[in-house]
């Protein structure tokens, strides 16, 4: 069994501090993590791994820093690490990504056969959720997002079920292999690596591939010139705020909640 | 040597200390919970409720004890810095202090 | 080649029901065509045996629909709905497509966008035309909600955005309304489509949602006064189909599982719904709720920091004003019969 | 059967001691192992302070090259006296501290930890985060031959183990190098906020000419509403830390809230403006080992070395504790080198980093300071008194009250002595002096 995993190491967004007057991201002192999706995906191809035999392979497009996280996927067992990292692939919107990690993946299946493909559902710093499915697409490789679940994995016969998590409920699909899953947190939950993976973590480091070398990507494709979106300007949200508040000494309390019901369901978020 | 004598802190001096809500503070702060393992816990709760000064409640420097309807001793590990102040000031040595499991806790960012 | 710019939007459909996001996003390409000399507003809708869908998108203002209907296309699946739409794309070369950000609008949206190879942005919040550029501003939070940027697709086309549902206007459908029905083949038989679905499970089958996923949360704090409190939070989640969070101070107190705490030292919850039942809102519970979508805050004390992030307060005491939200909310279910039954 | 895990030394702790320890080894040859236990090294540390070179030096020569990851030099430092209302400040700027590199330096420690552990890494070390050790592990004759960490198969093997766990010293107390735990009158607990400013708003408020101009201030007196401790207000790149530290014994026995004490401390008319505007963006605590040299626990056994914070190795009078630990540590690694080469790991052969250190700044000092927590401890009274008599002192000499500057000076002195006896005052400075002296 193979299994890739595309990464992305993102900033914590639970501690990101925006520079108010020029709408650009502080980096000092918010943690750069392993886009927490990815961690997920990266622990169920272990397992799968563990399961089946075979090998785990984890690419990511970024800086020279994001090899970091492709290190932090050895630990949790990934057997091999590849950072696709050039100034000409930066600016790169979803578009430009999927097809670098698209000719990525396609150079390791001229390698050997690939069963399975994952990614994280979204990254956090962006949420757009277009990668994964951009990279099925330019494979024409069946596609499962929003994955909780794998019901059953079968490498030889190439066919697996998986549950996916849509606002009606949770599909039971069935897919023929190699497919391309997008995760969810729960698809698998992250354990302590033992030590020894930990040590050989510390001393691997990871392949670098540029923009040249060993996959010759097309330049009218990549970065900024392959991008079609740019960002026309960034803002920070103005602050939320405080919507009324009633006193129920005031109004007695039939009628304020009959109010607040009234503001819950004009607002629409839920079904009352 | 003798232990130390404490002259008290005049009400005058006491009523300069400003009120802090400590989770505001807290914000700021960066934790990693590990949400299956308390590192934190009162050995004996019995020791707790025979202790009438309750100092922990005050120096723990994140608030990370409480007291209960009953009497007993809370423990809000989630919010502990690992500083050790309570492994130190606790005047029975009732609290079992380890360290966090390995990359959880606290994570400060500057330092 | 003609002059005219076609807004399209994807009247999204399952189970022959339209997604009301569809309708949002009429409304919105409306807008948009008023400020676009030569623009028409018309909708793209996939499906089996899903015609009559068409005749409500004329009513909403759709000036024509393009219909793929085909039983591969029976249930959704992306690879089919992404074949038959990216061939209507390439035929009739629409200048802006907008889909809901939907968990079937993002999946599907991002495999058109590949196939056509165009700029898609997604989880928008606003539109609108550039008045200079003449071309679509997309604007969408980012890094968490901490940042807006609004981004342009300067040369490709369509110029593609998924949409937030519920945060653009619904309009008022017209009466009647009539439009043009272009009828497409698909191109494509089952056996060409490589993912089967098997069934589909209920969400709501007695699983507890995490909280990081749950879409109404009904939270406690200090103001409960004792761990019984949280009965009446769990009989209000329940009842909206939610669940239970907390805040630090009765997660110490013991009266929760530390897996239901909101804030910096617990989870940030994202749910449609938020109530803060006996919350203060100290900063370090508050960063860890403001990507809720609406907030309703009840607390005794009128100066709690909550209600300066609050949709709506109550300041009362939540022990007279949940029982009251509880009963409301039963009667008002009552007068309207009872909860529709899907059939199998 | 999970391989065994064997190294030639084991270093537990990434903080300076062990890092500088793991640099020292691991130039040498040796295969080393550096455990700590946060998600990087610095996570867990968190101090507020200055930086001194020569330490780093001795360990890296060429640190300055490797370009450390430094918040401002010090070129202005000395010491303010707080009275409710009034400072009195006695500051020394000079054009010897203007100088690549300078003699010390302010950090943030996340950052700075992270940078020199990686130097540990360029020098062929093992570091492995996340990982926390949870005991020692003894052979029959009760040897140290390694340790346990909290990862599976986390048994890991060496001849040499040198414990740099920092100031919570679990491990070091397993080893039986520590009895018990110290009381809380000879451990300070400190607090801190590191405060965002705009460099240009923290140069114009300390006067700074640039980036290559940087303050370090250590407050007495109201500061610790008058008890024994010290606050400090050093100046960042883009930022200021300030924070209060008090004996643990104080925070206890007067049921003090640490952040009570800093906010007050923010709040004083004199500290306040320099604050004015900037954003808290961390907030932290740490205790500091003021042990003393007669309470440091035993610094060699057989198989281990115990090196910085887990030995006590703080001068507290002089807010010195990393070029202590960067020098205790490298003195280990020098001794575990040596072992290494004469194969003895008995405590016999590693006394002999006692010994260096007994030669060394580091245990001078303590021992010259070796009463200074005892002073605090029998003379409370000292900051309030003395510090509130010097700018009561000071407004009397500044003011011009139509008095013959004779009768001022007269009246300055009899203020001290209404305040304190003639025979406490000299008992006060007979202490200090013996504090100070050794």
């Amino acid at each position: 069994m193979h299994a890739i995993v595309a990464i992305k190491q993102v900033p914590d967004t639970s501690n990101v501090r925006i520079n108010p007057e020029t709408g650009t991201l502080i980096r000092e002192g918010v943690p750069a993590i392993i886009n927490p999706y990815d961690a997920h995906a990266v622990e169920l191809a272990v397992r799968l791994k563990r399961q089946f035999g075979g090998k785990v392979t984890v690419i990511t497009m970024g800086p020279p820093k994001a090899s970091e996280a492709l290190v932090e996927c050895a630990e949790q067992g990934a057997d091999r690490g590849i950072l696709i990292s050039d100034r000409k692939f930066s600016a790169a919107d979803t578009l430009a990504t999927s097809y670098v990690l698209a000719r990525t993946i396609e150079a390791l299946m001229a390698e050997g056969p690939v069963d399975l493909l994952l990614f994280g559902k979204q990254a956090i710093d962006g949420d757009t959720a277009q990668v994964g499915p951009g990279v099925a697409t330019r494979l024409g490789l069946p596609l499962i997002s929003y994955a909780v679940g794998v019901e059953s994995f079968d490498p030889i016969a190439r066919t697996g079920v998986v549950h996916r998590r849509t606002e009606r409920g949770i599909e039971v699909l069935q897919t023929t292999l190699p497919a391309l899953l997008t995760v969810e947190k729960e698809i698998a939950a992250i354990e302590r690596a033992p030590l020894a993976d930990v040590i050989r973590a510390a001393q691997y480091t990871p392949e670098v591939w540029s923009a040249s070398e060993p996959v010759a990507f097309d330049v009218a494709k990549i970065g900024i010139k392959g991008s079609p979106t740019i960002v026309g300007k960034a803002y920070t949200p103005p602050p939320k705020k405080a919507g009324a508040a009633v006193k129920v000494a005031e109004k007695g309390v039939a009628s304020t909640v009959t109010e607040a019901l009234a503001k819950v369901k004009a607002a629409g978020v839920v079904k009352i | 040597m003798s232990e130390r004598t404490h002259t008290p802190l005049s009400p005058e001096v006491q009523a300069t200390l400003p009120n802090v809500n400590v989770d505001d503070l807290l914000a700021s702060i960066k934790y990693y919970v590990d949400e299956d393992y308390a590192h934190l816990w009162i050995k004996d709760q019995a020791v707790c409720l025979k202790c009438a000064d309750k100092p922990c409640l005050a120096f723990c420097p994140v608030a990370v004890y409480k007291v209960d309807r009953q009497g007993h001793t809370m423990v809000g590990y989630q919010a502990c810095v690992e500083c050790g102040s309570c492994r130190v000031g606790c005047p029975y040595h009732n609290i079992a202090w380890t360290l966090p499991r390995g990359g959880n806790g606290v994570a400060y960012k500057f330092g | 080649m003609s002059d005219t710019k076609r807004i399209w939007v994807l009247i999204e459909q399952e189970e022959g029901k339209a997604h009301p996001v569809s309708w949002e996003l009429l409304g919105a390409a409306q807008r948009l065509a008023a400020e676009l000399p030569g623009a028409v507003v018309e909708g793209v809708l996939l499906g089996d045996g899903v015609e009559g869908i068409a005749a409500e998108a004329y009513r909403y203002g759709a000036t024509k629909v393009y219909l793929i209907d085909d039983p591969v296309l029976n249930v959704y699946r992306n690879a089919p709905y992404a074949y038959g739409i990216a061939n209507l794309v390439k035929k009739y070369t629409p200048e802006i497509f907008l889909v809901g950000a939907t968990t079937l609008g993002r999946d599907l949206a991002s495999a058109i966008a590949t196939r056509v190879a165009t700029g898609l942005t997604a989880d928008c919040t606003e539109l609108a035309i550039d008045p200079d550029k003449h071309i679509l501003a997309a604007t969408r939070p980012t890094f968490g909600g901490n940042l807006m940027a609004t981004i342009l697709c300067k040369t490709q086309r369509p110029q593609m955005a998924t949409v937030r549902p519920r945060v653009l206007p619904s309009p008022t459908p017209a009466e009647t309304g009539a439009g043009e029905l272009v009828r497409e083949p698909l191109g494509m038989t089952e056996a060409d489509v490589a993912v089967k679905l098997l069934k589909v499970i209920p969400t709501d089958s007695g699983e507890q949602v995490d909280i990081e996923y749950a879409d109404v949360i009904v939270a406690g704090g200090r103001g409960l006064g004792a761990p019984e409190g949280f009965k009446l939070l769990e009989e209000l989640a329940e009842l909206l189909g939610g669940v239970v969070g907390a805040s630090r101070a009765v997660v110490d107190a013991g009266w929760i599982n530390v897996s239901r705490q909101i804030g910096q030292t617990g989870k940030t919850v994202r749910p449609k719904l938020f109530i803060a039942a006996g919350i203060s809102g100290a900063i370090q519970h508050r960063v860890g709720i403001t990507g809720s979508d609406f907030i309703l805050a009840i607390n005794s004390d009128p100066n709690a920091p909550i209600f300066s992030v609050a949709d709506y307060g109550i300041v009362g005491d939540l022990y007279e004003v949940l029982p009251e939200l509880i009963n409301q909310i039963k009667a008002q279910r009552a007068g309207h019969g009872a909860p529709e039954v899907a059939h199998a | 059967m999970p391989e065994k895990l064997t190294f030639d030394a084991i270093v537990v702790g990434a903080g300076p001691a062990g890092i500088s320890a793991a640099i020292v080894m691991a130039r040498s040859g040796l295969k080393v192992m550096l455990i700590e236990r946060g998600r990087f090294a610095g996570s867990k540390n968190f101090f507020g302070g200055v930086l001194y070179t020569h330490a780093l030096a001795d360990v890296l020569p060429d640190y300055w090259e490797r370009k450390p990851p430094f918040e401002r030099p010090v070129t202005e430092q000395g010491y303010w006296f707080l009275s409710p209302d009034s400072v009195m400040r006695v500051m020394h700027k000079s054009q010897h501290y203007q100088k690549d590199p300078a003699e010390s330096y302010t950090a943030l420690r996340s950052g700075f930890d992270a940078w020199f552990a990686q130097q540990a890494v360029s020098h062929g070390a093992l570091l492995i985060t996340k990982t926390t050790v949870v005991d020692g592990i003894r052979d029959a004759k009760g040897r140290v031959i390694g340790v346990r960490t909290d990862r599976p198969d986390g048994d890991v093997y060496a001849p040499i183990v040198i414990v740099s766990e920092g100031v919570n010293n679990l491990l070091t107390q397993k080893l039986g190098l520590m009895k018990a735990d110290l009381p809380p009158r000879l451990i300070a607990l400190s607090v801190k906020e590191y405060i965002g400013l705009p460099a240009k708003e923290v140069e114009t408020r300390f006067n700074l000419s640039g980036a290559k101009e940087g303050m370090a201030i250590d407050i007495f007196g109201d500061a610790t509403l008058g008890l024994p401790g010290t606050a400090f207000l050093y100046t960042d790149k883009q930022g200021i830390s300030i924070g209060v530290g008090l004996l643990l014994e104080e925070f206890v026995h007067h049921k003090l809230k640490p952040y009570e004490v800093l906010a007050r401390f923010k709040n004083h008319p004199v500290i306040k403006p320099y604050l004015a505007g900037g954003e808290t963006l961390e907030y932290g605590a740490h205790l500091i080992p003021e042990f003393g040299y007669d309470r440091m626990p035993d610094l060699a056994a057989d198989g281990v070395l115990v090196a910085g914070d887990a030995a006590g190795m703080v001068d507290a009078l002089h807010r010195e504790g990393t070029n202590l630990a960067m020098t205790a540590g490298r003195l280990a690694g020098e001794t575990a080198v040596e072992a290494h080469k004469r194969n003895d790991f008995s405590a016999g052969f590693l006394k002999g980093y006692r010994q260096q250190l007994e030669s060394s700044f580091v245990l001078k000092d303590l021992k010259q300071y070796r009463r200074m927590t005892d002073f605090l401890d029998s003379t409370p009274h000292f900051m309030s008194t003395y510090v509130n008599y010097l700018n009561d002192a000071a407004l009397r000499y500044f003011s011009a009250h139509g008095l013959p500057k004779r009768d001022m000076e007269d009246n300055i002195i009899k203020m001290l002595f209404q305040r304190r006896s003639f025979f406490g005052v000299a008992r006060d400075m007979l202490k200090l002096l013996q504090g100070m002296r050794g």
